[in-house]
């Protein structure tokens, strides 16, 4: 097993790294800007170190600093977390020559899966259904065109090397198809510096159901059931619930087994998830692969019983799964919020600020994790992510009730937060049914 | 005399109006005269941890909590001395390589350009400048020590 | 020594102002003189539910703020009037049966022994006195109203 | 189903009983004294009503208050809670005459179990093991001293209305038992207004093992497993855990069995609790019954994932169990450690303040059942209870390891709490083993 390990993060998930470690018996350096000074979790890490101010370039994404900072705390390994470096190959790489271990996947696989037009390749080959679309990136306008209308419209128009919605086009026809290739291109130069574009069938308000999966380092691979994150808004998950409640049995075992095939497909290794569209006749398409730990993995433990970041770094340490697929079973229903420190009066822009009314919710059935507490100020330098609230009841009413009158008992001010909306959520009469949809936010808010 | 025992009285009074009303700031001006009281606001931020955390075993303490300005230097607690702080993470050496001299000692003049040090980061030998000009007082780092982001290396009695 | 007197004396009355009327800040300048008074934020006890929570839907209110006492009057706000509370919880009534006049009305002296109002609490008929002297100037709860400990029944101008 | 429900309690489990009402949409009424005036819990009922000073006797224990209180705000129901008025039998009879509905057992197993003389016959005619002792009270030292030669030293005196320890003498041969009886009766006059007495063997380093059981209206009864309430302090619970970890399943199912005899036996309708004694040779004898639900109910909660405070109410509102024995299962290992505003560096004497630092833990597997938060001020009127950490994981080692990293993060200052002592018992070599006893604190400690 692995003996220190740096967290190469903060807030929450550097929180819940190190309560994973001090679990089991192993020592933890956490690293730190000058904004995340006062942060009481740094004083649950058996060292903690500045690594610089609090502009995330000169902290938690200056690799250099980093890796300093691993090579002079004598650590064996590094946990990303999620977001800055998480999915960073070439900070993989770099820990890889350095010979500090990366709490993730191969290098190999993160650069696979990395390209969305490869692990679409992926997935063929493992039988898996894709959206379709092109076979790779749209060399012209007259392309996109041929194929768009090969396959019908809607279509949507991707970038490569995209993410969070920016280089994306939904287009209906011809005519505005042109105008959405030129600039769907502009904007993922602009973004991504990386100008290249795909195109897909654009499925009809799908669900998005992604399914987490972890392998060891033997080829084991086993699925830990799915997600269902289809509470989105402006592509930014708010709400997510395990399992997907409109998934017939014999379907839920069909999406596992296919996210596993492009998992060992990969040759991949350490937790990933599987995301997919189900459309509404819960067929489903893959979309893409997250190489690393995500935001909603508590929805997982919650009904599965399992620590997916002690499973993380168990793999990391060379240790087998030990398990089979039939071991892990799921129980009840989990629901997590994403409490942002963002007005949703004002477009869910961010509102930093300090704290200084904070009363968590508590009681059977809720978990939360936050760094946040009475007198912690939300720094505008990073993002606006201050706590999870997770429910897990035997079922999805009832999870549904323990949530709202969790949310209820949540206060945090004066900054604004997105607690409201998501209890209007909860509340509304389509999401109580589980009629939901990737545009449902946007529809009914 | 009498009446800077006054003051001293009357401050006094104060505090105990701060303290018993729960007031975090008082400031009066009289003309020329001008008196400011500032309490601490009571926040959990920046209070050390409670006794029961440290007497708990296997609580892990922090290590180098000295507060971190960026590359540029400041006043000294109260000695009116400036402080070279380190811009990176590393490894501190005194000298360009264990059989030198080291770069500056105590009594060393230094100019803003003048190196006063290696830091050792991801097997780069980083050369650190002063920044400041003065005379070393002390170095505040070991040599072979690992050095977080604004730690202090140096104190510096200004020109 | 006296401006001395005058400025503590000043800041206490001040300090009170602020208390009633929850001030956190007060600053007064008189030509060259100036005072600022700062009290901690208000913690989240006793403030009124956050925007958040009221705008929240299905968010429970709670009944009766009005700060109680125990059967002790008080001084009403700033009004110098005192006040006649209620020691128990039950219903209020005004009179002994619903046919007969109102024990008291605006306007109504009382003394300490005075039978002001009837609350009923598990079916017996708890006769409530004044505890006070003056002239009563308003009830504060309606016939048949439900009132819990501390509530306040009625205002009285002291003789 | 009952609509609106007095929480005739305060502080944790007032917020217990108001968050089942809530998630069962019933509407609450919470009483306060004017100590407990801007508990922010209050605001999570529908209505709160202020019942009297910070004294109990005018407030949380004044019958014709609450009683008063819940006929101006018309509630079908109150909900007594632990402690306070929670076992008196007149209160519960007065509710009834009142046409309130009183959430536990009916007044005639209140009184009959409430009587340790009468429970000690109603578990023997249920064939259920009791202490070999006196068969009621003891009439004079004369009597004592007979029964006590006949059954062997050492023999414990304990007071028949008793309780906390008051009243208790254990003995270990005739010249002490003189002084004993005599010192035990003037003890028990002086706590309790009743100097009756009985005599019992004294089980010598037992385990405090206690059955919880819910019996519905109809006459049907189902226990939901045992915990382990043997780390006390001066017969106050410090540490409880579910299961016993040295029962053998046979040994739990016997156990159990006989918690449902005798439950069957007394006629009992509610949530109840069957505490027993378990010897060295896991030989169990009946102590008492507590006829109200128990501050360390969430450990049963997190091992079986019933809600115990929503089934009183169901039962109380006439609904059956509707469920069969074999349908309540247990899962892992609970553990609850009850943190009191005590100084254990001071005789374990209560620390009321002002709570200046407040940092709860949270993560998976973390549950926290408190009203304290930062600003709390822990008043000296009431008891010195102030959150209940409970852990919930697979195996008993993870439970620990979960226990110590919660009660680590776990931060409240400046005032003492019992944290300091419950990270020492958890980490103490003895309970990690599970070779514990109600006197293992004080030998140890």
């Amino acid at each position: 097993m692995l003996s220190r390990i740096l967290v190469a993060n903060r807030g929450e998930i550097a929180l819940r790294i190190i309560r994973a470690c001090h679990e089991l018996g192993i020592e933890t350096v956490a690293v730190y800007s000058e904004a995340d000074r006062n942060a009481p979790y740094l004083r649950l890490a058996d060292e903690a170190i500045c690594i610089g101010p609090a502009d995330c370039d000169q902290s938690y994404l200056n690799i250099p600093r980093i890796i300093s900072a691993a090579e002079i705390t004598n650590v064996d390994a590094i946990h990303p977390g999620y977001g800055f470096l998480a999915e960073n190959t070439n900070f993989a790489e770099i820990c890889r020559d350095c010979g500090i271990g990366f709490i993730g996947p191969t290098v190999e696989a993160m650069r696979l899966l990395g390209d969305k037009v490869e692990a679409r390749k992926i997935a063929q080959k493992a039988k898996v259904p894709i959206v379709p679309g092109s076979e790779g990136v749209l060399a012209n306008e007259a392309e996109a065109m041929k194929i768009a209308n090969q396959i019908g419209y809607p279509v949507i128009i991707k970038a490569v090397a995209g993410g969070g919605g920016r280089g994306m086009r939904v287009v209906h026809n011809d005519v505005s198809l042109r105008a959405a290739f030129n600039a769907a291109k502009t904007e993922a130069e602009a973004a991504f510096g990386d100008g290249s574009v795909y195109l897909e069938k654009f499925i009809v308000e799908p669900r998005h159901v992604e399914v987490q999966v972890i392998a060891d380092q033997e080829g084991n691979a086993l699925h830990f059931f799915e997600r269902d994150c289809s509470i989105q808004r402006r592509h930014q998950k708010m709400i997510e619930e395990s399992p997907c409640p409109v998934l017939l049995e014999k379907d839920r075992q069909r999406l596992c087994e296919a996210a596993l095939r492009v998992i060992k497909e990969a040759k991949y290794v350490n937790a990933g998830t599987v995301e997919f569209l189900l459309d509404k006749d819960n067929k489903f398409y893959f979309i893409e692969v997250n190489t690393r730990i995500q935001v909603e993995h508590p929805v997982t433990e919650m009904v599965t019983g399992h620590d997916l970041i002690k499973w993380q770094i168990r793999i990391a340490s060379g240790e087998p799964l030990g398990m089979r697929q039939k071991d892990i079973t799921h129980h009840g229903v989990a629901i997590e919020c994403r409490i942002n420190a963002e007005d949703p009066a004002n477009n869910f822009s961010p509102n930093p600020g300090t704290i200084t009314e904070y009363l968590a919710p508590g009681g059977p059935g809720v978990r939360v994790d936050t760094h946040a507490h009475q007198g912690w100020t939300v720094s505008p330098h990073y993002d606006s992510l201050i706590a999870k609230l997770i429910v897990h009841q035997k079922t999805r009413p009832e999870a549904i009730a323990t949530m709202r009158r969790a949310l209820e008992e949540f206060t945090i001010g004066p900054i604004k937060t997105t607690i409201p909306a998501c209890l209007a959520i909860l509340s509304h009469n389509l999401f109580v049914k589980g009629k939901i949809d990737t545009g449902f936010v946007e529809r009914n808010f | 005399m009498a009446e800077k025992d006054a003051d001293v009285q009357k401050i006094k009074e104060l505090i105990e109006i701060m303290k018993e009303n729960d007031l975090v700031k008082i400031d009066i001006r009289h003309g020329e005269d001008y008196v400011s009281l500032q309490r601490a606001q009571p926040q959990l931020l920046g209070t050390p941890m409670g006794p029961m955390l440290a007497s708990a075993p296997g609580v892990p303490v922090m290590v180098a909590q000295t507060p971190a300005g960026g590359r540029a230097t400041g006043q000294g607690k109260g000695e009116g001395l400036l402080e070279v702080r380190s811009p990176i993470v590393g490894t501190f050496y005194e000298a360009p390589s264990p059989d030198s001299q080291p770069y500056v000692e105590a009594g060393s003049h230094v100019d803003p350009q003048t190196v006063v040090c290696i830091i050792e980061a991801m097997k780069v030998m980083n050369e650190i400048k002063a920044e400041v000009s003065g005379t070393v007082v002390e170095r505040t780092a070991a040599n072979g020590q690992a050095v977080e982001y604004g730690q202090v290396l140096f104190r510096v009695r200004p020109d």
